[in-house]
């Protein structure tokens, strides 16, 4: 097997293996880098299939960004007490019920068609991407841009409102 | 790389993701099931990606995504800061004054 | 390069058409702006945010008057068609009213209008949007400022109505995320009103396809709060502010229509698709009928009852989606009128109601006494909820089930019959709950002293709103001039 | 020019009556007295004019005058007069009694508080039992024929306050109406066969069946009405009323109408209806006279008689000779009407004296009376006179009408098994003359028993003239000169009726020999109940209790628990299950979506979370269910 | 001239309430006499219209004709629908009833002290709907005027009632307004389904009465034309739509199975308001099946109008019954009501010119009779707030006035003739017995079992005179005082009403004139109109 077939059955591994593992776990910390080493594997596979600004883009975002927000998050929520809470589970058999169901449904009604790959798949560049964005994209490219502004305005708000005393 | 697998972990990851929503008793490990939910999505639009290399909306709308998911983010940690100084607790199940 | 010139003079002329998106943006910066340097008890940020609205408002009129063309705008990423020019200007218009009735909303003013500003802005990008990632930054828009406003309130309750709306419509945006990316798999175009799109569907008319729209209805449905995807909207509705409830339970309602309607016009492929979606449609919409109206039965709250009563009304305006046919889209834009006006005169006058600490619903008994005027006005509204003659939602249900009547006559579909007697029978038990409020107010003597505020401007607009209601009954034939003149073409 | 002279006599004729009831309506209570001379006054021209009529009219064409009345469907409802023999006979006898009632009630009412009311509805029964008289058609001899006995019902209920009075009235009405019930179907018949209902038009029934059924509806009709067997026990319980009213109302005018109509629609019955009117005929006198038999109150006695000549009148015009019941219904009118006014005067009389004397006994009641032959002389003579002729003594008018309706009876009998009914009526007659003299041995010549302690003087003369002046129309002369001819003017203005001397020889000396037979039998005797039946008028009343009104109050009673358990019930049911259905789905949201569905393996583990998540606003719960309704969704679709 | 007459009818009261409503609440006694003025000049009007109306010529007449709605429906043609007011010989004498039981009404209720101004703003705006239900020709507007009615009515017994009165305003209202569901099923489907004169390829579906009875209107492949028989589970569309229409309408007209609201409201609605409720609103029900059921589907009606005679005989029989059982005078008095009721629907299955002319005639007869038995009820009422028949007797010597009223107001109640009930029921019967023979729908027997309903109506009627009025005067103890007899004002309620009543009984022709060639008209439209269809049918 060439050596790109088997770094990317091992990314597939790793993501596979942390998503389950942020079922399981305990400890919310252990899920947070449960989740980070997941999200660095899909950014690896992103780049293997040839979305390397994507791959880029996700370890900055998401990587970055949002696993930082959420340890940020479990620091300010769980200092009840030295050691973290435990997580407990609800309901346990509805959840996995509703889970495989989806799964089953997802992959039983695949058709093959769906899986052709062409024949050259070759590269495709950051360039191209530049130029779709401003040019077929320019509106959800802007719009996004108030969406960020006025939603991080609000959430701003909510989160430092103190119950002024009035 | 081959999309068959590609949507199979996409779908997998959807479905613990799902998992993790409805089960978990922690809101932030909510927030987390949601992320997975949407690189899942991710995963498949850049998988099909393939499919069509001229072009590149599939990973465009994944840039997009993310985007979004740090946007929803910020907002769900907001509302949980909240919820948390009013009832002590992040437990969403706990959280139940409105009824009926 | 070419192909980037014809691009970007293609964005310059869009621009053009894009005013009433461009000003609303502005205003938001506006309103950011105002909410730095406010302080507590200033009118001036309600006078900005209500100017801001009404020139939205006016710009989306006047673009109603120009063109009766539908024009791709943006490179394929919205349809500016009189059918979108239509739903902006309800839009606009429940925002106004909005506006109007949030004079009593104290904190932190000027963020609240930026958020309901960039909702309205999101509304607006949703109903004309063509393209997936258009249509889903465009839900966001309006779902994570709504997440944001319904903890306005700021009390625990509010926090709460917040997580839950938070929770349940991001996973549901994430199950809509993972449909769409299954139909770019299928079709490998995002753009779902392109001809390779419905080629694509064409030859797929398989069960995979069933599922990923499904999945992607998921969204839309939840915007709509509509059957499967509705438990968040009580729990919501009771907490959340007034005004916010009476937005919330319009505006995105309206969006969530008009995209699900292009979604499936594009779907049915005028005729040509194999797999009759009108009966899913047909089965949500009984499905939203049955459990509004029977849930509603029991609430004590009156903002409750009004969350599971928008929820019926919502299974009228599927109603509007399954006929598909021109005229039943033009009764279902009547329809949606009429809703949009009882909605928010119901609204306005619980609102009214509450300054004056009455909340519970035994808490009307004896305010048919107390304040005639504005008990006669709220039972107007109600009464046109439920559909008696006097009122226009009469006339609006009439148009409904005839649409129903003459797409059943036509098609000899029993779905089209089993919601037929659906809707009627709903209409009866709707009776059941929409009387209770007057049945407290006019017949029950008061239980307790009730405070005496006279508000004459509250009245006046409350007035201006049953005017509207009465003359709807009376003239339709004026409003639905102005309907058929809309053209559905995608 | 004699038909309008006629016409407008015959308006003023019918108006004057209902001018009286009007009148005493209007005059004040001031001139209270002036009320019963005026009524007296305006009766005694209507009589007057009555007899001219007769006398210019007798043995005329027919006369027949219409006016439009109303259009219903392509048929138009006439109303007018229909002037014959018959009619005259009747106008006469009714604007005759009437002028004596109300010249006797005159004396009999005075003081009675609702005086005013009772000359009215006197005025007003006159006039309609006019109108019945003359009607054109038998829509407004119907219409009449209801108001009589609507008269009926406000004259015996008249005094107000005793209870048993307003039983009897209202008794009346519905029997009555039980048996009008017979005369609408008649009408209905009559109407959809010949759709007209004028009297000439109505007999040309062609349809067999329908002409049997119309007359047999007719036939009940006039059974109600005429106190015929079934439905003859209002007539007794009647005599609730004022006594003058049992005369004119109970003796000789309503009960009456009912032959009247027969006779008026003779040509319509078939000969079968004619036997049934026969048997019905007879067995209602023959049970009228044995009743009466036992009766201990004049009244009761008088009113039994009463039902045993009516029976007598119906089989007469059941053989066919319907001029022969005219006759008997004419001198029958006379003479009970006599009697009536004088037990009227006895009661008056020994009322009177009770209050003199502060004693109290009920004077109708033919024990306590006795001997009053000294004391009140005059209506002793004229009581006695009356009953003659009620008997058939020879030289009275009752033994002519009686005579002929045996010879009708037994040409009609002709040696078959109609023989049995002639004999019955012989019986009848008998049993007449017995109860007829065990009356007045009581009343007058007996040994005074109650009435001793009374001083009774005799009554004053404008009660004593209507009697003195029935008494004497009562005598032979009334039917024709030669006391054993009942061929005199009245039957050759109708149909002269056969002779058989045999039979009236028989009857000659059968009569005087059984009276004898009766006096010698009474002479010993006193009065005591022998039998039960016969008492109480065959327990027609339970009977009639029985089968119509407690069943009738039973099913009534099953209507409202019907109403209120079934129909409310399945009505509340309804709104119930819209009730109940909004609980279920509250029931199912809280207890299905909220506790989270537990694998049975998991359940013992899970209990803790299970109890703790009831509350409603679970989070995570909603978005597990709309999910799982969406996966549901699908499989149902896709499988 | 006469264009504008009925629109002035309606309008006079609306404007009246409107009036009301801009007076202010101080001076209480005012809105009583802005109530009369207002009844007064409708009374001038009805005198206007029924000189300007002439009684030999059948049809519409008096017709005013202004579009209201016209709406492009795109590829189903236009909806058109016109406010057209029109009256004829049915609808004109029960709009001379509504508006003489009205004015009795706003004079019967002149001691309302609750809240005089809601009283008599709901008041007018019930007189208003009920006149128009009886002048409309169009549909949608008769289907507005019907509706109209049902909230005044709710909230008048609702408010001003007695103790269950919110129980029974609720039930009113769930009857009728299920009753009207129905309605609106059928004027759906019926006005989708018809088209005024527009020619072929343009279908201008109409709402008007005279086009849906006109076979030849009916769009061809519509779901109720009769040649394209469409059946919904199994039973054809067109039977569908007539049984809802019976239904929806003998809610209204209470008949046997579906009345149980009626004996509630009469109960607990005040005096006024059950006056109005038995004189007006049961003859809608009435009304409705004359005017639209029977027209609108003749083949059907011939076809079903055993069953509606058979329901008539029920309600006869039944209410009589329910009536004997009844303790509460009141609930007496609306059980009889069931029981005339079902007159109107043997006369009206007879379809023969009696049986139809005496149905509209029981109708307005029965509306003077019950007017007066509830005002009758009401002075009862006033006094001693008890309407238990045991707890009188012998009011006769106490009240001889109100007694003479009595006995008058429960004769022509059970069919006296002379009086307008008889005349009714005659009519009836002829029609009945008459159909056995000419147009074989009806059996002889249902006319025999409906004279029975006389028999009882005599019982119970008579009964309740001899428990309430004759026999010893006493009273319970605590009601004794009050029993003055009828006084200036209820004399000049109840005297009209007795005049009517007489004159009605003496001089039927006055009435007829109007009736008769409606009768005609009605049963040829029906007979002829079956023929058609059935010759359509056979093509």
């Amino acid at each position: 097997m060439s050596l790109l077939n088997v770094t990317f059955y091992f990314f597939y591994a790793l993501v596979a293996s942390s998503a389950l593992a942020l079922l399981f776990v305990k400890n919310i910390f252990h899920a947070a880098l449960a989740l980070l080493s997941c999200l660095l594997g899909i950014a690896a596979l992103f780049i293997l299939s040839m979305a390397e600004f994507a791959g880029v883009a996700q370890i900055l975002l998401y990587a970055g960004g949002v696993v930082i927000l959420l340890i940020f998050g479990i620091m300010l929520t769980n200092k009840s007490g030295a050691q973290p809470i435990p997580i407990k589970n609800t309901g346990l058999f509805g959840g996995l019920l509703v889970g495989s169901g989806l799964f089953f449904l997802l992959l039983f009604f695949t058709s093959k068609a769906l899986f052709v790959l062409p024949a050259n798949t070759n590269a495709g560049s950051i360039e191209k991407i530049g130029i779709e964005l401003l040019t077929d994209y320019v509106l959800p490219f802007e719009i996004t841009g108030i969406l960020l502004l006025a939603v991080l305005a609000g959430a701003a708000t909510i989160a430092g409102y103190k119950a002024s005393r009035n | 790389m081959p999309i068959q697998p590609l949507y199979i972990l996409s779908a997998l990851l959807l479905s613990i993701g799902l998992v993790i929503v409805i089960v978990k008793r922690n809101a932030i490990m909510v927030l987390m099931g949601i992320e997975l939910m949407l690189n899942a999505a991710n995963i498949n639009l850049i998988a099909f990606n393939q499919k069509v290399p001229m072009s590149v909306d599939g990973q465009i709308f994944s840039l997009f995504v993310m985007i979004i998911a740090v946007c929803e983010t910020a907002v769900g940690l907001a509302i949980i800061l909240q919820v948390y100084r009013h009832y002590q607790t992040s437990i969403p199940d706990e959280v139940n004054e409105l009824k009926g | 390069m070419q192909g980037l010139a014809d691009k970007l003079e293609w964005i310059q002329l869009s621009i053009a058409y894009a005013w009433p998106e461009i000003w609303l943006c502005i205003s938001v910066v506006l309103l950011l702006f105002a909410s730095l340097i406010q302080s507590n008890q200033n009118k001036w940020i309600d006078a900005l945010a209500l100017m801001a609205f009404l020139i939205s408002l006016l710009l989306s009129a006047l673009q109603f008057a120009e063109s009766n063309t539908s024009m791709a705008l943006f490179n394929g990423m919205l349809r500016l068609s009189d059918f979108s020019i239509y739903i902006k200007v309800l839009i606009d218009l429940a925002a106004v009213l909005t506006v109007f009735m949030s004079y009593a909303q104290q904190e932190k003013k000027g963020e609240y209008y930026a958020l309901i500003a960039t909702a309205t802005l999101g509304a607006h990008l949703l109903c004309m949007s063509n393209h997936f990632v258009m249509a889903f930054i465009a839900l966001e828009l309006i779902s994570l400022p709504s997440y944001a406003l319904a903890a306005f309130g700021f009390q625990k309750k509010s926090m709460e109505a917040a997580l839950k709306y938070f929770l349940f419509g991001s996973v549901a945006s994430a199950i809509m995320l993972y449909g769409m990316s299954l139909l770019y798999g299928i079709t490998l175009t995002l753009d779902f009103t392109s001809a390779t799109f419905q080629q694509a569907v064409l030859y797929n008319q398989s069960y995979f396809l069933i599922i990923s729209v499904c999945m992607v209805l998921i969204g839309f449905l939840f915007k709509l709060s509509s059957a499967p995807a509705h438990p968040w909207a009580p729990d919501v509705y009771e907490a959340a502010p007034t005004p916010l409830v009476a937005f919330f339970s319009v505006v995105p309602k309206l969006a969530g229509l008009s995209i699900l309607l292009r979604f499936m016009q594009v779907l049915s492929l005028n005729g040509a698709a194999s797999i009759r979606w009108y009966i899913i449609i047909g089965l949500v919409a009984m499905l939203t009928l049955t459990v509004g109206n029977f849930a509603a039965l029991l609430q004590k709250n009156p903002k409750r009852m009004m969350a599971y009563s928008s929820i019926a009304q919502t299974g009228f305006l599927l109603i509007g989606v399954i006929t598909l046919s021109e005229q039943g889209l033009h009764f279902m834009l009547f329809y949606a009128t009429v809703f949009l006006v009882g909605n928010y005169l119901v609204f306005w006058y619980i609102s009214f109601f509450e300054d004056r600490s009455i909340s519970a619903i035994e808490q009307y008994a004896g305010t048919g006494k107390n304040y005639p005027f504005a008990s006669i006005m709220l039972l107007i509204g109600l009464i046109s909820l439920t559909g008696l003659p006097p009122t226009a939602g009469f006339m609006g249900k009439l148009f409904i089930f005839s649409s129903l009547w003459s797409s059943y006559e036509s098609s000899e579909g029993m779905m089209y019959l089993l919601v037929f007697i659906v809707g009627l029978l709903n209409t009866v038990v709707s009776l059941f709950f929409y009387l209770k409020i007057p049945y407290q107010a006019f017949l029950k003597s008061e239980s307790q002293v009730l405070i005496i505020k006279k508000s004459p401007l509250i009245n006046l607009l409350g007035f201006i709103l049953v005017m509207v209601l009465l003359g709807l009954f009376f003239m339709p034939s004026g409003l639905m001039g102005w309907l058929n003149r809309i053209t559905f073409a995608l | 020019m004699k038909q309008e002279l006629m016409l407008s006599l015959l308006l003023i004729l019918v108006a004057l009556p209902l001018f009286s009831a009007l009148l005493s309506q209007l005059i004040s209570e001031k001139y209270r007295w002036l009320n019963p001379l005026l009524s007296g006054l305006i009766l005694l021209i209507t009589t007057i004019l009555a007899a001219s009529l007769v006398s210019t009219h007798w043995n005329q064409p027919e006369l027949l005058w219409q006016i439009k009345w109303f259009e219903l469907g392509a048929h138009t409802m006439t109303a007018g007069f229909y002037i014959n023999n018959t009619t005259l006979v009747m106008m006469l006898v009714v604007s005759f009694i009437s002028l004596m009632v109300h010249l006797f009630s005159n004396g009999y009412m005075a003081g009675d508080p609702f005086e005013k009311g009772y000359y009215t509805m006197l005025g007003f029964f006159t006039f309609c039992m006019l109108g019945l008289v003359l009607a054109d058609n038998l829509l407004l001899l119907f219409v009449f024929w209801e108001l009589v006995g609507f008269s009926s019902y406000t004259l015996i209920g008249h005094w107000r306050e005793k209870l048993a009075a307003a039983k009897a009235a209202s008794k009346a009405f519905i029997i009555n109406r039980i048996a009008d019930v017979g005369f609408i179907a008649a009408i209905m018949i009559l109407y959809s066969q010949t759709s007209s209902l004028s009297l000439t038009e109505v007999t040309a029934v062609t349809d067999t069946f329908w002409r049997n059924a119309a007359g047999i509806c007719l036939l009940i009709g006039v059974m109600g009405k005429s106190a015929q067997f079934p439905f003859f026990n209002w007539l007794p319980s009647a005599m609730e009323g004022p006594t003058p009213v049992s005369a004119l109302i109970h003796a000789a005018t309503m009960v009456v109408a009912g032959i009247f109509l027969l006779i008026r629609m003779f040509p319509l019955f078939t000969v079968e209806v004619l036997d049934i009117m026969v048997i019905v005929g007879c067995t209602t006198a023959l049970l009228g006279s044995l009743a009466a038999l036992q009766q201990f109150d004049i009244k009761k006695i008088l009113a039994y008689s009463t039902i045993s000549q009516l029976g007598l009148m119906v089989a007469a015009v059941g053989t066919g000779a319907y001029g022969v019941a005219l006759l008997h219904l004419f001198t029958h009118a006379f003479f009970k009407a006599g009697l009536f006014l004088g037990a009227g005067a006895i009661i008056h009389a020994l009322h009177r004296a009770q209050h003199a004397a502060h004693v109290h006994f009920d004077v109708q009641d033919i024990r306590h009376l006795g001997g009053l032959k000294k004391v009140l002389p005059i209506t002793a003579l004229c009581f006695i006179i009356c009953s003659a002729a009620l008997s058939g003594f020879p030289l009275f008018s009752g033994f002519q009408s009686k005579d002929a309706i045996l010879v009708s009876l037994f040409e009609w009998s002709g040696n078959s098994w109609r023989l049995i009914f002639a004999w019955s009526v012989v019986i009848s007659s008998a049993t007449t003359i017995v109860y007829s003299m065990r009356m007045v041995w009581f009343i007058f010549f007996a040994t005074p028993q109650k009435t001793t302690q009374l001083t009774v003087s005799e009554v004053p003369f404008l009660l004593r003239l209507p009697l003195i002046v029935l008494s004497v129309c009562s005598l032979w002369f009334v039917v024709s000169f030669h006391p054993l001819e009942y061929n005199g003017w009245l039957m050759e203005g109708i149909v002269p009726a056969k002779h058989n001397l045999f039979i009236t020889w028989l009857s000659m000396i059968l009569v005087p020999s059984v009276s004898i037979m009766a006096w010698w039998w009474f002479r010993k005797r006193t009065l005591q109940p022998v039998n039960h039946i016969l008492q109480n008028g065959f327990y027609l009343d339970h009977l009639n209790d029985l089968i119509l009104k407690k069943p009738g109050l039973i099913v009534a009673s099953k209507t409202e628990k019907i109403d209120k358990r079934w129909i409310d019930g399945s009505l509340h049911a309804l709104a119930y299950t819209q009730v109940t259905m909004a609980h279920l789905l509250a029931w199912f949201d809280t207890w299905i979506v909220d506790g989270t569905v537990n694998g049975i393996a998991w359940m013992a583990r899970q209990t803790g979370a299970l109890a703790r998540s009831f509350s409603g606003g679970k989070i995570q719960s909603y978005i597990f269910w709309s999910v799982i309704t969406l996966i549901i969704f699908l499989f149902w679709i896709l499988f | 001239m006469h264009a504008y007459l009925l629109s002035l009818l309606l309008l006079i009261p609306l404007v009246g309430a409107l009036l009301m409503l801009a007076t202010p609440n101080v001076h209480r006694s005012l809105f009583r006499w802005i109530a009369l003025g207002v009844s007064a000049l409708q009374l001038i009007a009805l005198v206007l219209i029924l000189s300007h109306y002439n009684t030999s010529q059948a049809g519409l007449q008096l017709s005013e004709l202004r579009p209201w709605i016209t709406l492009d429906m795109g590829i189903w043609g236009i909806l058109q629908s016109n406010y057209f007011l029109a009256v004829d010989g049915l609808s004109l004498p029960l709009v001379a009833l509504s508006v003489i039981i009205i004015t009795i009404a706003i004079i019967s209720s002149w001691k309302i002290e609750k809240s005089p101004k809601g009283y008599f703003t709901l008041l007018l705006i019930l007189n208003a709907a009920v006149i128009g239900t009886f002048c409309a020709q169009d549909f949608l507007l008769f289907y507005l005027f019907f509706e109209f009615m049902l909230l005044p009515m709710f909230f008048l017994i609702g408010i001003w009632g007695g103790a269950r009165r919110e129980y029974a305003s609720i039930k009113f209202f769930l009857y009728t307004l299920l009753g009207s569901i129905f309605i609106l099923i059928v004027m759906i489907a019926l006005y989708l389904s018809t088209q005024s004169t527009g020619d072929a390829e343009l279908v201008i579906h109409s709402f008007s009465f005279i086009d849906m009875q006109q076979s030849s209107h009916i769009i061809s492949n519509a779901v109720l034309d009769p040649q394209n028989n469409v059946t919904i589970l199994g039973i054809s569309a067109r039977v569908w739509a007539f049984m809802l229409l019976f239904i929806g309408f003998g809610i209204k007209l209470p008949m046997v199975p579906l009345h149980t609201w009626l004996p509630d409201a009469h109960v607990e609605a005040p005096t006024p308001i059950s006056v109005l409720l038995a004189a007006l609103l049961l003859k809608i029900g009435g009304y409705g099946l004359l005017r639209i059921a029977y027209p609108i589907f003749p083949d059907i009606a011939l076809q079903l109008s055993w069953l509606v005679a058979l329901f008539g005989v029920i309600a006869i029989i039944y209410g009589a019954l329910a009536a004997m059982a009844s303790k509460d005078l009141k609930r007496l008095i609306a059980y009889s009501s069931v029981s005339h009721m079902g007159f109107v629907l043997l006369g009206l299955a007879s379809v023969t010119p009696e049986g139809v002319a005496g149905a509209a005639y029981q109708m307005i007869s029965h509306g003077f009779i019950s007017a007066m038995l509830f005002l009758l009820v009401g002075v009862l009422y006033d006094r001693t707030h008890d309407r238990m028949i045991q707890n009188y007797s012998g009011l006769s010597s106490k009240m001889p006035v109100y007694f003479s009223f009595t006995l008058l107001a429960f004769f022509a109640s059970l069919g006296l003739p002379g009086l307008s009930g008889f005349m009714a029921e005659l009519m009836v019967f002829l029609g009945a017995f008459k159909s056995g023979s000419t147009n074989y729908l009806l059996h002889e027997s249902f006319a025999i079992i409906a004279t029975l309903g006389l028999v009882l109506g005599a019982a119970y009627y008579l009964w309740t005179l001899q428990r309430m009025f004759f026999g010893q005067y006493h009273v319970k103890i605590n009601l004794d005082n009050q029993l003055t007899d009828v006084d200036f004002r209820e004399k000049l309620m109840l005297f009209p009403l007795a005049i009517f009543i007489i004159v009605l009984g003496i001089f039927p022709q006055l009435l007829l004139d109007y009736l008769n060639p409606f009768a005609d008209a009605f049963t040829n439209t029906v007979i002829e109109g079956g023929k058609t269809i059935k010759v359509l049918l056979q093509k």
